[in-house]
C-alpha cells in the first residue's frame, strides 16, 4: 500500500465548542492524513473529539461549534473555505458518511428505496426509474436478503444489521472516494458486527475507497485497521500502522487503553473444592405477550425456555449470548422482578419463584442486582447515602445504623464516605456504577446478578470496575451471575459460562472449555465473530 | 438548584413573565390597602372615562364603580381560582395517574379509559355544565374547572411514571424491598416533579381563562369582582364605554401571558433535555 | 295616509318556542303570534276595549251576561270560515285545558254558548269586574276547532303552522335565524295590513341587536330587545323614534319578594328599612335610562285603580338604619336572588346590594338561571328576590294573586310567594274583584293599597318602561294597549 | 385497518353511553326542571299546570326510568323531544349542526394552516426577526381570553370600520342565493372563524416550531444532509412529515373539542351553531336538547379522533404495520 498522495488530509484543524461546554476546544490543533485504498481508524474514548473531526470533513458540525483554525484539503481545495452549496454537492458524490445509531439515522416515515434513491436525486442523476432499479441493486451488493423486498420496506421493519447494511448502500451509492463511518457498529451484537465490518472492508478493497473507520473498541481495530490514530482531549496523541499501534504503543495514554482491554484467554479454571449450590434454577419459562386486544392476535416472545442452572457458592456464572436471547429476561426471574410462568428457582434450599408479597419482600435480600445504566440506576433526587442505606431500612434497620453500614460500603468500592451527602451526578459514570454495587450489598446478599455492569463504562474504566467486582466477591465469599454480551469480559471474571440462544441455554461448561473447545455451533460463530480475535489468537501464538 | 435559577434567569421571557406576575400578586394581594372601600361601591356618575378624573384613572362603569379598584380585587379573584383549582386538579390527577402508570394492567386500563371519557366531553362545555347545575359560587367554579382539568394531569403522570417505573433504580428499590407505597412517594413521584411543575404553571393560566369565560358567560360567582365578570358585564356597553371590557382583558392577557412565559422558563430550566411543547 | 307595500324587520328575543299561541305564552310567542291569531277585542292605551273578531258587545245591566256580535266574513288563513263555535271552542274547551291564567278567569264564567254562527254569549257566576278585560289575544287567542277538535292539543302537527285569522300568515320559520309572516290577503278589514311581509329577527345576543338596528338590518326594536344601557345611544340615531306606549294592559310592575315567613325579612322594621334603603332613582336613572316610574303602590299607575294617596318611601338610608336599630338587626345576611334576564337586572341586583349594605344589611347574591331561579321561588327558597310581573290591565287580574293569602301555595312563582297573611286585604281584594261600579271598586282598592304600602309585604321598585324604539317612517306601530304584541294590521311604512 | 375502525366504533358508543347517563344525572341533579321554565315563561302557571307538563315530559317517572326510556331511544337513533322548542331533537341539532361545523372547521383550518405555516417559517428562521415576530404572536394569541378577542374584533372591525358584519350567519332577508349567498356567509364567517381559530393557531404555531426543531436535531436530518440534499427538501421531506405527527394529534384532540370553545364565539357573534343551543338548553332545563347536544359533540370528539388515529396510520407505516 505504498500510496504517497493522501486523497484528504487534515492540517492543524482546531474546532471551538460554545462558551459553557466541558473543554474549549472540541478538537484541538489535529493533523491526520488519509489515503487512498486505506482504513484509518480512529480510536479514544468518549469524548475525546473523535465525532467532531469526522463531522467537520462532511461540513455538518452541529450550530455553534465552528473550526477557529486549520485546513481539511480534499483534491487541492480547503473544504471549510467550501460554500454551503459547493459542500452540498461534494457529500454524498464524494464524501459519504454512516452514523452509530442504525435505528435513528433513518428517516421512519420513508421507504428505503426512496431513502437510496434520494442520494441521486441530490446529484440530479438518474430518472426516478433507474434509481429504483439502483437501489435494489446496491441493497444486494451489500448482502441485504431478499433486496427487493427490503427496497419497499420502512426502517422499522429491518433489523439493526439491515440498517446498518442499508445505510452503507446509501452511503457508497455514488461510489464516493471516502467513506467516514462514526462508530458503525457500536449499536449492534457481536455476530453483526463481524458481518459489518466484513461488509465494509470488502467493499473498500473492491473500490479502492479511503474510509475513516471512528471506534472506541481495540477489537475493532485490530480486525480491520490498515493506520490507527489515537485523540484524547480533542488531540492527537499518536498515529501508526495498526499493528505498531496495537503491539508497541508509544503514548502513555494508548497503553493504557490497551492495557485495559479484557484478555480473551480465560485463565485456567482454579481447581476448587466442590461448594453446595446457592442457586438453583430449574425449568424455567418465560413468554411475553404484548399488545392484543379484543380482535388482534398477541405479539408472543418466549424469551425463557426451559432454563436450568445451578451457581455454587463463591461461584462466577457468566450468561453469554447476543442481544434478545433472554439473558435479561433470565435475569429478571431470578431476582423477582418478574415472575416466571413456570419452573423453579430455589434460593438457599428456598423456591422464591412464585412468592408473593411480603415473602417475597422479606427474602429479596438475599439476591441483588447491579444494574446496566449507572445514569438510570440511581434516583437523581436521592442523596447516595439514602439510596444505600434505603434498603436496610426498609428490612427494618434503624436509620442511624443504615446509615453507618452505607458509610462503610462506600469504602469498601473506593469511595470517599463524603460522598454519601452527595447527588448522584455529581459522580462519573464509574463511580456511580461503585454506589451501585454498593448498593447491592447493603442487604448482604448471597447472590448477585449484575445485567451488563460494565458494558456502558469505557474500557479503562470497566476494567476496574471488574477489579473491584472480582476483588468484593472475594472477600465477602458471594456468589455472581455476570450477564453479558461480551464474550472479553466474560472471559475474564467467569469461572463458569452459560451461552444462550433464543431463549435456550445451549452450552455451559468452564470458562476455559468453552472459549477453547467449543461444543456448540451456536458458540462457535459467537466466538468467532469477536473482533480482534485472530490478531489476538496469532499473538499468543 | 442555582444552577435552575442560572438558566431561568437566561430566558429574558421567563423573565419578564415574573416581573409581570410579581405586579399582579402584589396588586392582589395590597387590593383591600390600595383601594380600602368594596370594588362593588358606586362612587361616581356612571360610565365616567379614563383619565377624566384623576381619582379614577380607569374611569367608571355602568353602576358608577371604580374600574381600577375592581382591576385589583379581580386579580385576587383570578389568581386564586387560578391556584387553587390547579391544587384541587392536581390532587385529583396525580394519584390517578401514579396508579395507572405504576401498577399497570387491569388497573391502568380502568383509570385510563376513566381518564380518557374526561377527556371525551368537550371540556369548556362540561365545565358550563357543572357550574350552572351546581350554582356559579367560588367553590362550583372551582370543582368545574379541577374536573376538566385534570386528565392532562393524570396522563402526563402516568407516562412519567411509567418510563420511571421500569427505570432501573426503581426496580433496585423493589429488590431492596421496599413497599410500593414507598417506592412511588419516594423514587417515583419526585422525579415526576418537574414536569408536573411546568404543566402546573400552565394550568394555572388555563384556570384563569377558563374562570373568566365562565364569568363572561355569566357563570361567575357574584359576589367576587372578577375580570371575567367585568369583560361579560361591560360586553352590552361596549359601544359606549369600551374601556370596560378593555382593560380587564388587558389585564387577563398580560397575567395568563406571565404564566406561559413562566412556565416556558421553567421548562427550559428543569427539563433542559425535554424538548419544548406547545401544549 | 297609510301606504301599501313593504317589509318590516323586527328583533324576536328570545326564539320564541313555538307560534302556537293556546298552547305557549311566553313573551316572544305572544310578539309573532299576535299578527296570526286574534282575539275578540283589543284595548286602547287607556285600557278601553275595542272591536277585533268581534265588531259589537253588550254587557248587561247586572254585569252578568257578555253578549258579542262577530264580524262575518272572517277566514281562516285556510280557507275556512270562522264561527262562534270557534269561539267556544277555543274558550270553553282548548283554553281552559291550555292556558292556565285564562282558566282563573273563566272560573268565574257559568257557560259559554253561541246562538247563532256569529254570536257568543258568555254566562257569568256572579259579576266580575275585570271580565271585559280577558278578550285580548294572549288571554284568549282564537284557535281553530276544526283543525284542533279531538287532538291532543300539545301534539298537533299543525302547531308547527299555525292558522289563525290575523292580518298576517305564517310564512316560514328558519329555527335559529328568522321567521317569516306575509300579508293574509283575506283580511276582513277593508285595506288592511298594509305590510307585505314581516321578518322576525332571532338575534340572541343584546349587542348584536342594537347593532343589526344600527346597520339598518332591523327597523324595530320591540320593548326589551337592547340593554337598557344602549336605548340612549340608539334613540339618538337618525329617523329614529322611541315610545314607552303600548304596555299598558300589562303594566309590568317589578319588586323584590321579600320573604314574609322567616329572617330579618319577616320583620315588618327590616321589609320598611330595605325600602328606604334603595336609591330607586339612581336604578331607574342608570338602569333604565330615566324610563319607567318609581312604583309607590302595588297597583301601577297605568291600571285601573291606582292611588296615589299611599305611604312613601324616599331614598333614606338614615331612617333605614334607625328601622333596623329599632328591631335589632343582628347582621344576619340575606340572600338575594336576582332575575336572570340580562345584565340590567344583573346590576340592578348589584345596586341594591350595594344600597343594602351601606345601611348596614350585608347581601349576599345567589346567581341563578331561568330554571333555578323558578324553582328557588316555587319553593320558598330565598330571602329577597327580584321579579317583575304583569298586571293586566285591572288589579283583580294581576294585583291581587300576589297578596292574598289563599294564593299561598308551593310549586309556582305566581302567587303570593312572599307569604303575606292579612285577613282584611283578603276580604278587600274579594269584595272588589265582584263590586259591580267602578266607584265601589276604586274605594276598595284604594284600602287595599294603603294597607299594602304600610306593611310592606314586597319591596317595590319600578313600573318598567319598555320603550319600542323604531324607524320613524314605520307609521301606527303602537296602537293598543298591548303595542307589538298586538300585531302589525294598522303599521304602514312611510315612502 | 377494518376491523379496527370497527373496535373503535364500539368502544366509542360505549364512551357515548357513558357520558351520556354521567350528563343525564348531573342535568337532573340541577335545581328547577323543564316544567318550571316553561310554567314561568307562560306567566301564571299554577302547581296543577306544571304537574300537566311534567307528566306531559314523562318526568313525574322514576329517574332510571326516564334514563332507560331515553337511552333506549338513542339506541334507536332516536334522541328524544325537546321540551321547549316543540320538535324532535334531532331536527334542531341538524338544523344547527352545519352552522357549527362550517364556523369550527373553517377555523380550524385556517389555525391548522396558517399556524403550521408560521411554525415551520420560525423553525426556519430561529432567532431571526421573523421567528421572534410570529413567537410573539403566537404567546400572545395564546393568551388572549377568546371572548375578549371577539368582543374587540366586533368593536374595531364591525362598529369601528364597518367592514365586516359584526353577528349571525347571513344577512336575513336578503334572500340572496348561489354564488352571493355563499359569499355572503363568508363574510359572516371571517370574524367568527378568525377570533376562534387564533388560540388554536398559537398552539399550532408553537408545536409546529418546537416540534421541527426537534426533529431537524435527529439523526436522519444529519443522514440525510450527508447525502447532500438540498436544506429545502430536506425541510419538506425529512423534518416536517415527522415534525406533524404530534401536530396531527393534538390537531385530532382539538378539533373535537372545538365545539365546546365555540359557545363563546357563537355567543359573541350570534352564531345559530349548536354551541348555543346548548347553553340556552341548560338553562331551560332542556333535559333531551342538552343530552343531544352532548351527544353529537362528544360523537364528534370520536369522530375526530378516529380521524386522527387514521391519519396517523397513513402518515405513519410503524403504527400501520404493527397493530
Ligand atoms: N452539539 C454539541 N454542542 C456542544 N458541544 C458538543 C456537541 N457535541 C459534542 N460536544 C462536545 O464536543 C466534544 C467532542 O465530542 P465528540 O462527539 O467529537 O466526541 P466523540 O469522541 O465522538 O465521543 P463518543 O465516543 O462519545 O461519540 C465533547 O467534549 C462534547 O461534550
Ligand atoms: N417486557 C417485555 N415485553 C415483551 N417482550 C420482551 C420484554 N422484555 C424482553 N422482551 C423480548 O424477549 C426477548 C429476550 O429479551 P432479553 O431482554 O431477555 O434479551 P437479552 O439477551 O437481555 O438482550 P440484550 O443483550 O439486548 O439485553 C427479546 O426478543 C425481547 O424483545
Ligand atoms: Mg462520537
Ligand atoms: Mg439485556
Amino acid at each position: 500500500m505504498a500510496i504517497t498522495e493522501p486523497v484528504l488530509s487534515i492540517e492543524n484543524l482546531t474546532i471551538a465548542l460554545p462558551e459553557g461546554a466541558d473543554r474549549a476546544f472540541a478538537v484541538d490543533d489535529v493533523s491526520l492524513q488519509l489515503f487512498a485504498g486505506e482504513i484509518l481508524c480512529i480510536v479514544g474514548e468518549s469524548g475525546s473529539g473523535k465525532s467532531m473531526s469526522a463531522n467537520a470533513m462532511m461540513g455538518l458540525l452541529p450550530d455553534l461549534v465552528r473550526p477557529v483554525n486549520g485546513r481539511i484539503v480534499f483534491g487541492a481545495v480547503d473544504l471549510l473555505d467550501k460554500t454551503e452549496a459547493e459542500l452540498m454537492d461534494l457529500r454524498g458524490r464524494k464524501l459519504a458518511m454512516i452514523f452509530q445509531e442504525p435505528m435513528s439515522a433513518l428517516n421512519p416515515l420513508m421507504r428505503v428505496e426512496d431513502q437510496i434513491a434520494e442520494v441521486f436525486e441530490a446529484h440530479r442523476l438518474l430518472t426516478p426509474k433507474e434509481r429504483a432499479a439502483r437501489a435494489v441493486e446496491l441493497l444486494t451488493e451489500v448482502g441485504i436478503p431478499d433486496p427487493a423486498k427490503a427496497a419497499k420496506a420502512y426502517p422499522f421493519q429491518l433489523s439493526g444489521g439491515q440498517r446498518q447494511r442499508v445505510m452503507i448502500a446509501m452511503a457508497l451509492a455514488l461510489e464516493p472516494e471516502i467513506l467516514i463511518a462514526d462508530e458503525p457498529t457500536t449499536a449492534l451484537d457481536v455476530t453483526t458486527q463481524a458481518q459489518i465490518l466484513e461488509l465494509i472492508r470488502d467493499l473498500q478493497q473492491k473500490r479502492g475507497m479511503a474510509v475513516m473507520f471512528i471506534t472506541h473498541d481495540f477489537g475493532v481495530v485490530a480486525e480491520i485497521a490498515d493506520r490507527v490514530a489515537v485523540m484524547q482531549f480533542g488531540k492527537i496523541v499518536e498515529t501508526g500502522t495498526a499493528d505498531a499501534v496495537l503491539d508497541d504503543p508509544q503514548h502513555a495514554y494508548t497503553r493504557k487503553l490497551i492495557a485495559a482491554i479484557p484478555r480473551l484467554v480465560a485463565g485456567q479454571a482454579p481447581t476448587r473444592k466442590e461448594k453446595p449450590p446457592v442457586l438453583e434454577v430449574e425449568n424455567l419459562f418465560k413468554t411475553y405477550r404484548t399488545g392484543g386486544g379484543l380482535f388482534s392476535k398477541p405479539r408472543v416472545v418466549e424469551a425463557v425456555k426451559d432454563v436450568s442452572l445451578q451457581l455454587a457458592e463463591g461461584e462466577t456464572l457468566g450468561i453469554v449470548g447476543e442481544s434478545g436471547s433472554g439473558k435479561s429476561s433470565v435475569g429478571r426471574c431470578l431476582v423477582r422482578l418478574m415472575e416466571p410462568d413456570r419452573g423453579t428457582v430455589r434460593l438457599a434450599g428456598q423456591d422464591m419463584a412464585h412468592l408473593k408479597g411480603e415473602h417475597l419482600r422479606a427474602v429479596r435480600g438475599s439476591i441483588q442486582m447491579i444494574f446496566q445504566d449507572p445514569y438510570a440506576s440511581l434516583n437523581p433526587r436521592a442523596k447516595i447515602g439514602r439510596i444505600i442505606a434505603e434498603g436496610p431500612m426498609a428490612h427494618g434497620v434503624s436509620r442511624r445504623e443504615a446509615y453507618k453500614r452505607a458509610a462503610r460500603l462506600l469504602e469498601l468500592v473506593g469511595l470517599d464516605v463524603s460522598a454519601a451527602d452527595r447527588y448522584p451526578h455529581e459522580f462519573s459514570g464509574g463511580q456511580r456504577q461503585r454506589v451501585g454495587i454498593a448498593r447491592a450489598l447493603a442487604l448482604e446478599p448471597r447472590v448477585i446478578i449484575a445485567d451488563e455492569a460494565v458494558s456502558a463504562l469505557d474500557v479503562s474504566i470497566q476494567a476496574q470496575v471488574l477489579d473491584l467486582l472480582a476483588d468484593l466477591k472475594e472477600r465477602l465469599d458471594l456468589a455472581l451471575i455476570f450477564i453479558t454480551h461480551d464474550l472479553r469480559v466474560a472471559a475474564q471474571i467467569c469461572d463458569r459460562i452459560a451461552v444462550m440462544h433464543q431463549g435456550e441455554i445451549v452450552e455451559t461448561g468452564p470458562a476455559h472449555d468453552i472459549f477453547n473447545r467449543p461444543q456448540n455451533a451456536y458458540t462457535r460463530t459467537l466466538i468467532d465473530a469477536i473482533p480482534g480475535r485472530e490478531k489476538e489468537l496469532a499473538a499468543a501464538g | 438548584m442555582s444552577d435552575f435559577w442560572k438558566r431561568f434567569s437566561r430566558n429574558r421571557g421567563a423573565v419578564i413573565g415574573v416581573v409581570i406576575l410579581a405586579v399582579v400578586v402584589l396588586v392582589a394581594v395590597l387590593a383591600p390597602v390600595l383601594f380600602p372601600q368594596s370594588p362593588w361601591r358606586m362612587v361616581q356618575r356612571p360610565f365616567l372615562p379614563p383619565l377624566s378624573m384623576d381619582q379614577y384613572p380607569l374611569g367608571t362603569d355602568a353602576l358608577g364603580r371604580d374600574v381600577l379598584a375592581g382591576l385589583a380585587y379581580g386579580a385576587q379573584v383570578s389568581l386564586l381560582i387560578g391556584v387553587v383549582s390547579t391544587a384541587a386538579a392536581l390532587l385529583v390527577g396525580i394519584p390517578i395517574g401514579a396508579l395507572a402508570g405504576y401498577f399497570g394492567g387491569v388497573a391502568d386500563d380502568v383509570l385510563m379509559r376513566f381518564t380518557e371519557f374526561f377527556q371525551t366531553v368537550p371540556s369548556f362545555a362540561l365545565a358550563i355544565v357543572l357550574v350552572a347545575i351546581f350554582e356559579p359560587n367560588i367553590q362550583s367554579i372551582i370543582a368545574a374547572i379541577a374536573i376538566v382539568s385534570w386528565p392532562p394531569v393524570a396522563r402526563l403522570v402516568r407516562g412519567e411514571v411509567l418510563s420511571l417505573r421500569s427505570r432501573e433504580y426503581v426496580e433496585a428499590a423493589i429488590l431492596s424491598g421496599q413497599t410500593s407505597a414507598t417506592i412511588i412517594w419516594r423514587q417515583v413521584l419526585p422525579n415526576t416533579l418537574s414536569p408536573i411543575i411546568v404543566l402546573a404553571s400552565l394550568m394555572v393560566a388555563t384556570a384563569i381563562l377558563l374562570e373568566s369565560s365562565l364569568s363572561f358567560l355569566g357563570l361567575g360567582d357574584p359576589n367576587l369582582m372578577s375580570w371575567g365578570y367585568m369583560i361579560g358585564a361591560a360586553r352590552t356597553v361596549i359601544r359606549q364605554a369600551w374601556w370596560l371590557s378593555f382593560f380587564p382583558g388587558v389585564a387577563i392577557l398580560l397575567t395568563v401571558l406571565a404564566l406561559n412565559l413562566i412556565g416556558e422558563g421553567l421548562n427550559d430550566a428543569l427539563n433542559p433535555s425535554l424538548a419544548r411543547r406547545g401544549r | 295616509e297609510p301606504v301599501t307595500g313593504g317589509r318590516a324587520n323586527v328583533v324576536i328575543q328570545p326564539e320564541p318556542p313555538s307560534l302556537m299561541v293556546g298552547l305557549v305564552q311566553n313573551g316572544p310567542t305572544q310578539m309573532v303570534a299576535g299578527n296570526i291569531y286574534e282575539g275578540l277585542l283589543r284595548y286602547d292605551t287607556d285600557l278601553e276595549p275595542m272591536p277585533q273578531l268581534a265588531k259589537s258587545w253588550e254587557i248587561s245591566e247586572d254585569g252578568m251576561t257578555y253578549t258579542f256580535h262577530l264580524h262575518e266574513n272572517v277566514k281562516w288563513h285556510d280557507g275556512e270560515p270562522f264561527t262562534a263555535a270557534d269561539v267556544v271552542f277555543s274558550a270553553d274547551v282548548f283554553l281552559r285545558e291550555t292556558h292556565p291564567r285564562l282558566r282563573t278567569s273563566l272560573e268565574h264564567v257559568e257557560e259559554i254558548s253561541a246562538p247563532d254562527d256569529h254570536t257568543v254569549v258568555f254566562k257569568l257566576k256572579q259579576p266580575f269586574g275585570p271580565f271585559i278585560g280577558i278578550f285580548e289575544v294572549g288571554t284568549m287567542p282564537m284557535i281553530p276547532k276544526h283543525i284542533y277538535e279531538g287532538t291532543d292539543f300539545a301534539n298537533n302537527p299543525a302547531n308547527n303552522t299555525p292558522i289563525g285569522t290575523g292580518p298576517f300568515k305564517f310564512a316560514e320559520w328558519e329555527k335559529g335565524s328568522h321567521i317569516l309572516l306575509t300579508k293574509n290577503e283575506d283580511y276582513y278589514e277593508e285595506g288592511k295590513p298594509y305590510l307585505d311581509e314581516i321578518y322576525w329577527h332571532v338575534i340572541p345576543d343584546a349587542a348584536s341587536r342594537a347593532v343589526a338596528y344600527e346597520t339598518g338590518v332591523v327597523d324595530m326594536l320591540p320593548g326589551g330587545s337592547i340593554e337598557n344601557f344602549d336605548v340612549q345611544r340608539i334613540a339618538e340615531m337618525d329617523n329614529t323614534c322611541i315610545t314607552d306606549k303600548g304596555w299598558e294592559y300589562f303594566g309590568p310592575h317589578s319588586w323584590m319578594w321579600l320573604n314574609n315567613r322567616e329572617g330579618p325579612t319577616s320583620d315588618v322594621r327590616f321589609r320598611k328599612a330595605v325600602m328606604y334603603a334603595m336609591d330607586r332613582e339612581f336604578a331607574r336613572d342608570a338602569l333604565w335610562n330615566g324610563l319607567g316610574k318609581i312604583a309607590n303602590s302595588p297597583v301601577s299607575s297605568s291600571t285601573r285603580f291606582h292611588t296615589d294617596d299611599v305611604t312613601e318611601y324616599a331614598y333614606d338610608p338614615d331612617k333605614a338604619r334607625e328601622l333596623l336599630q329599632e328591631m335589632g338587626y343582628d347582621g344576619t345576611p340575606v340572600r338575594l336572588l336576582p332575575l336572570p334576564y340580562g345584565e340590567t337586572w344583573q346590576r340592578w341586583a348589584e345596586a341594591v346590594k350595594q344600597n343594602l349594605d351601606e345601611v348596614g344589611i350585608e347581601v349576599e347574591i345567589v346567581a341563578t338561571d331561568v330554571a333555578g331561579w323558578n324553582q328557588k321561588l316555587a319553593e320558598w327558597d330565598y330571602d329577597i328576590a327580584f321579579t317583575y310581573l304583569y298586571q293586566y290591565g285591572d288589579p283583580a287580574l294581576g294585583v291581587a294573586r300576589t297578596y292574598v293569602s289563599s294564593n299561598i301555595a308551593k310549586g309556582s312563582q305566581w302567587n303570593n310567594v312572599e307569604g303575606y297573611v292579612n285577613e282584611d286585604v283578603d276580604a278587600l281584594f274579594d269584595q272588589a274583584a265582584v263590586a259591580v261600579t267602578s266607584e265601589e271598586r276604586q274605594e276598595l282598592y284604594t284600602k287595599v293599597q294603603q294597607i299594602l304600602t304600610d306593611e310592606v309585604p314586597v319591596a317595590w321598585l319600578l313600573e318598567l318602561g319598555f320603550p319600542t324604539i323604531y324607524r320613524c317612517n314605520v307609521k301606527d306601530l303602537v296602537t293598543t294597549a298591548i303595542g307589538v304584541n298586538d300585531g302589525f294590521k294598522d303599521a304602514y311604512i312611510e315612502k | 385497518m377494518l376491523r379496527f375502525i370497527l373496535m373503535r366504533l364500539m368502544k366509542a358508543a360505549v364512551i357515548l353511553i357513558a357520558i351520556l347517563t354521567l350528563n343525564f344525572f348531573l342535568i337532573h341533579a340541577a335545581p328547577g326542571d323543564p316544567a318550571a321554565v316553561l310554567a314561568g315563561e307562560a306567566g301564571a302557571a299554577d302547581a296543577q299546570f306544571i304537574e300537566q307538563l311534567r307528566q306531559r315530559f314523562g318526568l313525574d317517572k322514576p329517574l332510571l326510568t326516564q334514563l332507560g326510556i331515553y337511552l333506549g331511544g338513542v339506541l334507536q337513533l332516536d334522541l328524544g323531544y325537546s321540551y321547549r322548542q316543540q320538535m324532535p331533537v334531532a331536527d334542531l341539532i341538524f338544523a344547527r349542526l352545519p352552522a357549527t361545523l362550517l364556523l369550527t372547521l373553517t377555523a380550524f383550518v385556517i389555525a391548522l394552516v396558517l399556524g403550521t405555516l408560521a411554525g415551520v417559517l420560525a423553525s426556519a428562521r430561529v432567532g431571526k426577526w421573523s421567528d421572534t415576530v410570529i413567537s410573539t404572536l403566537a404567546l400572545l394569541f395564546y393568551a388572549t381570553p377568546l371572548f375578549w378577542v371577539a368582543l374587540m374584533a366586533v368593536l374595531v372591525f364591525s362598529v369601528f370600520l364597518n367592514w365586516l358584519p359584526g353577528f349571525g350567519y347571513e344577512t336575513v332577508g336578503a334572500n340572496y342565493t348561489g354564488f352571493r349567498r355563499a359569499l355572503d356567509i363568508a363574510q359572516h364567517l371571517i370574524l367568527p372563524a378568525t377570533t376562534l381559530g387564533l388560540f388554536f393557531m398559537a398552539v399550532y404555531m408553537r408545536m409546529t416550531r418546537a416540534s421541527m426543531l426537534e426533529v431537524s436535531r435527529l439523526d436522519f436530518v444529519k443522514t440525510a444532509r450527508a447525502k447532500g440534499l438540498r436544506p429545502g427538501i430536506i425541510q419538506r421531506r425529512h423534518i416536517f412529515r415527522n415534525a406533524m405527527l404530534p401536530v396531527v394529534t393534538l390537531a385530532g384532540l382539538q378539533a373535537g373539542q372545538l365545539v365546546g370553545g365555540a359557545v363563546l364565539t357563537e355567543t359573541v357573534f350570534a352564531w345559530p351553531g349548536i354551541g348555543r343551543l346548548m347553553f340556552e338548553a341548560l338553562t331551560q332545563r332542556d333535559y333531551n336538547l342538552l343530552l343531544g347536544v352532548f351527544f353529537v359533540s362528544a360523537a364528534m370528539v370520536l369522530l375526530f379522533n378516529l380521524i386522527t388515529d387514521i391519519l396517523y396510520r397513513v402518515v405513519d407505516p410503524r403504527i400501520r404495520v404493527v397493530s
